[in-house]
């Protein structure tokens, strides 16, 4: 039986409202929440489905198609991860996480630019009461206010376009928009870039990102590090491979502005002394790689990065947040030797950091594989030295803190003399197990690259002979 | 000329973001922006001649010319988001101030 | 010149004159203040646009209860020693 | 030294706007008709899902939409997703004042207030009471809604407030009130997936337009909207009262 993929969203919102009525059993219903939506998201219809029953490009639709499917699914797994990785600290958000939830699997099934708009906000809103936890509201504001910039701009962008072409669903978009002149595309194009940018965590934009990131805790960072960015990311994919391709001009000024964005997230990272910190600026240098890969119209790699950054950065802010409540700090050389007293984390984060880099044999070679491949197949090789380049720089830094974790070293006494003080796990079972787990999923894949691929996208990358998938849906739209 | 305003709007409530680190002030601006952009939708949605979109005894007939209904229903979303969110970024604005006794982000410091 | 456009050019010399105030002014009073005048005016760009619906909204909304969360934020805070 | 890089920035933004939107619209002109088989022309015809002929206030029987206002008809019906979205965007602005503000301490007396002021507010209270009442229920032929009209409640609760020094809402009650709200609204949307096969599908009669009785589903969604809009601000009212009044 498949359902109706509005479920994804109807479901979350509804008992979100629910959980503030009964505020009493409200964890239980975030769990019950998150675990329907873990496993209904297998079981949706593709396809464009209509809302409220008018005729598809008048009223909303919700468009699931092998795109927004890696998306959801993506999704919806790593919420559930995080919930069992940090259940105690997320109850008391029960309603926000909900309706959080609703909103990135609306961000991402939506066919329609407004009601992205609607969706962003509401993910956006609990995200700021999110980052409250960091207990840093200066910080929180600062977030508020780059991300209202940002709708602004979004808004802004949104309704030239609809000036021009008198709808706001994107497939009927993107065919109007290609009548239009560059000339007039421009400024929209880089408006909505603009207010997408911040949550996918662009430059201009990602002023947010240290302040928020730098104080989350182990349920906190890994909401905003991996599920939030990957919804971003999915929605920055969307619009900028299918929706609203952009022209030369745009398409250079994006892609460089995503790629300075790769290269600055590394060196900032590389120049790190805290954990998060190193963390938040390799987060900020993957996002650029894939909404570099996104505008140049590599959908296909730019999914496999966007999935390893999610897997990967889910196991190590839990990791580095849980290190963080557990010894009181988070530079790396006062946290030498703790992966010594956590032996199974500290194998999880060890995974994660060298899939990340791209070693062979883990999930993160294949992608990098997979970009440089696409990358070479155009004939560019400018990009692919940048990205080498990073991938070095990102190596160093990862291999220099994993030694650290490891083997103590001088500096390292603090720590060890903290090791008497209570019991030395820093998880609980289901957090530990959780972490495994996905340490795995990240070696199989790895060493089964053609079957994760497959997994991904079903019909033979995202990107087939037929172009987008988006595209697919007009032609077919156009046989009826 | 309304349109003109209304994106001059969203330049002085940039100006108004940019220029001070009050957060109420900051607030203010926010709100001024987005005051900008609701009139610069409803200019775009704007016919020339055209009627209240609402049927009634002088205007009966869906024939007649109506101003855009879409763009007044994305601003009525919009007002109501605004409304969210300055109530959101107000609160925060009392927790800073209860927690540095300062409305003045640049009395704070870097680090918090 | 008809009507229509005398009252638009009123309205729009208004808006900026005001934002300009709310913007530029030193007390948060005064900011809060002119930002409700800059939404009243907003009311009667939304109503010259035919715009009803908006018009009342941001009437209730944005000049009501906008400016009230804002002056509750502020004020206690003559006695803390600071600028209104 | 701020203050100018601020307008410079702001200057230069200002510039590329005005560059911008010139090339595709007139900055001191309007539109001079919608576009061609745009979504807004086919709201105000209200022929999305087929031809059904001029639409005649007063005369129409069963039209698309049911709503004399066309801005209703597009707010409850064509974009009703939206608005479903947008209460969840007011809901959790809500949630999150109370949240944040709830962790601050409360107490002290608020300054007393006098007699009269305490008599008149409360023939007033009713009065907007129903006022809002009025304005979301005839939302889909007059101007007005379930967003003013939620308003106005929680404008009313504003007015006992500043009226009365001993006056506290029941927190908790409106959030259980939002809370039921909201999930009206969804439960309305899956019984128009199980009635009619499409999320918050218009599943009623609509009557004649212009009729009180004439909106289908539509007087449902904006009575749900005002309910939830008005406790949702009241209750940010009321958090923002219990905050202020420690400082």
């Amino acid at each position: 039986m498949m359902f109706n993929p509005v479920l994804l969203i109807a479901i979350p919102l509804g008992l979100a409202f629910i959980a503030v009525i009964f505020k009493k059993i409200q964890k239980w219903i975030l769990a019950l929440g998150i675990i329907v939506n873990a496993v209904l998201v297998f079981f949706v219809e593709k396809g464009e489905t209509a809302i409220g029953g008018f005729k598809i490009p008048f009223g909303i639709s919700l468009v699931l198609d092998d795109f927004s499917a890696a998306g959801v699914i993506l999704i919806n797994i790593l919420a559930l991860a995080a919930i069992v990785i940090a259940f105690k600290k997320a109850e008391k958000f029960a309603p926000v996480i909900l309706a959080g939830l609703a909103g990135m699997n609306g961000m991402i099934l939506t066919g329609d630019l407004f009601n992205l708009f609607v969706f962003m906000e509401i993910t956006a809103i609990s995200a700021y009461i999110l980052s409250s936890e960091g207990r840093k509201p200066a910080q929180s504001f600062n977030y508020l206010v780059i991300g209202s910039v940002g709708s602004v701009f979004y808004l802004l962008g949104l309704i030239l376009l609809y000036n021009q072409t008198g709808t706001l669903n994107m497939v009927l978009m993107t065919e109007k928009t290609g009548f239009l002149e560059q000339t007039v595309l421009l400024l929209p194009v880089l408006l909505i870039f603009v207010g997408i940018a911040v949550e996918a965590k662009l430059l201009p934009m990602a002023g947010w990102v240290r302040g928020v990131l730098g104080n989350s805790n182990s349920y906190t960072g890994v909401m905003f590090a991996s599920v939030y960015s990957s919804a971003a990311l999915f929605v920055f994919g969307r619009i900028f491979s299918q929706v609203l391709v952009p022209g030369t001009t745009v398409g250079i000024v994006i892609i460089t502005i995503a790629l300075v964005t790769f290269a600055a997230g590394q060196a900032s990272a590389f120049r790190s002394k805290s954990l998060r910190q190193v963390l938040l600026y390799s987060s900020i240098a993957q996002s650029g790689l894939a909404a570099a890969l996104f505008a140049t119209g590599f959908v296909f790699p730019a999914v496999l990065v966007v999935v390893n950054n999610a897997i990967g950065k889910l196991i190590m802010f839990s990791a580095a947040g849980s290190l963080e409540e557990k010894y009181g700090t988070d530079d790396y050389i006062g946290l030498g030797g703790a992966f010594n007293k956590n032996t199974l984390t500290g194998i999880a984060f060890t995974i994660a950091a060298l899939s990340l880099t791209g070693l062979p044999l883990l999930f993160g070679f294949y992608a990098k594989l997979n970009v440089l491949a696409a990358y070479l197949n155009q004939g560019t090789f400018f990009v692919p030295a940048v990205v080498l380049l990073g991938t070095i720089v990102e190596g160093a830094y990862f291999i220099k803190i994993l030694i650290k974790l490891w083997a103590p070293g001088k500096e390292g006494e603090w720590a060890d003399a903290d090791q008497s003080v209570g019991d030395k796990r820093i998880f609980s079972y289901t957090g530990t197990i959780a972490v495994i787990l996905a340490a795995v999923l990240v070696v199989l894949s790895g060493l089964l690259p053609d079957t994760a691929g497959k997994l991904i996208a079903p019909e033979g990358g995202l990107l087939g002979d037929d172009g987008p998938a988006i595209s697919l849906l007009i032609q077919k739209g156009g046989d009826q | 000329m309304i349109k003109f305003a209304s994106l001059l709007l969203i330049v002085i409530g940039l100006y108004g973001i940019l220029s001070t680190r009050n957060v109420i002030k900051i607030l203010v601006g926010i709100n001024v922006m987005e005051i900008g952009i609701n009139i610069f939708i409803i200019a775009i949605g704007f016919v020339n001649g055209g009627a209240a979109p609402i049927l009634s005894v002088d205007n009966p007939g869906s024939l007649l010319k109506f101003v855009d209904p879409v763009a007044q229903a994305l601003v009525l979303t919009s007002i109501v988001i605004g409304l969210g969110v300055t109530a959101l970024g107000l609160v925060f604005a009392r927790k800073i101030h209860k927690k540095h006794g300062t409305y003045d982000l640049s009395e704070i410091g870097g680090e918090s | 010149m008809n009507w229509f456009n005398i009252l638009e050019a009123g309205v729009s010399v208004l808006l900026v004159a005001v934002a300009l105030a709310a913007v530029l002014s030193k007390k948060l009073l005064v900011s809060i203040i002119f930002l409700s005048a800059l939404s009243m005016m907003a009311v009667s760009a939304f109503a010259l646009l035919s715009a009803p619906d908006v018009a009342v909204t941001e009437a209730v909304i944005g000049s009501g209860l906008v400016t009230f969360i804002f002056v509750a934020s502020i004020r206690n805070l003559g006695k803390a020693g600071e600028k209104l | 030294m701020k203050r100018v890089f601020a307008g410079l920035l702001a200057v230069a933004f200002g510039v590329v706007l005005l560059l911008g939107i010139s090339a595709s619209t007139g900055l001191f002109s309007y539109n001079e008709e919608l576009l061609d088989d745009s979504a807004a022309s086919h709201y105000i015809a209200k022929d999305v899902n087929g031809d059904t002929g001029e639409i005649i206030f007063g005369e129409t029987m069963d039209a698309e939409t049911g709503s004399a206002n066309m801005v209703t008809s597009v707010i409850a019906n064509y974009r009703s997703f939206d608005t479903l979205g947008e209460v969840t965007v007011l809901f959790l602005a809500a949630l999150g004042v109370s949240l944040l503000a709830g962790s601050m301490d409360k107490g002290r007396k608020r300054r007393k207030s006098g007699f009269i002021l305490k008599v008149s507010s409360g023939i007033l209270f009713p009065l907007m009471l129903v006022t809002g009442i009025y304005i979301f229920t005839h939302g889909h032929l007059t101007p007005g809604g379930g967003f003013p009209g939620g308003s106005m409640i929680a404008s009313s609760f504003l007015l006992l407030y500043l009226a009365d020094e001993n006056f506290r809402a029941n927190v908790r009650g409106f959030k259980i009130a939002e809370g039921i709200a909201g999930t009206l609204y969804v439960v309305l949307g899956i019984i128009g997936l199980l009635a009619g096969g499409y999320f918050l599908i218009n599943f009623l009669p609509t009557g004649v337009v212009g009729n009180l009785f004439s909106g289908g589903i539509i007087p449902i969604v904006y009575v749900i909207i005002g309910l939830k809009v008005g406790s949702e601000i009241t209750g940010i009212i009321t958090d923002m009262f219990n905050e202020e009044v420690k400082a």
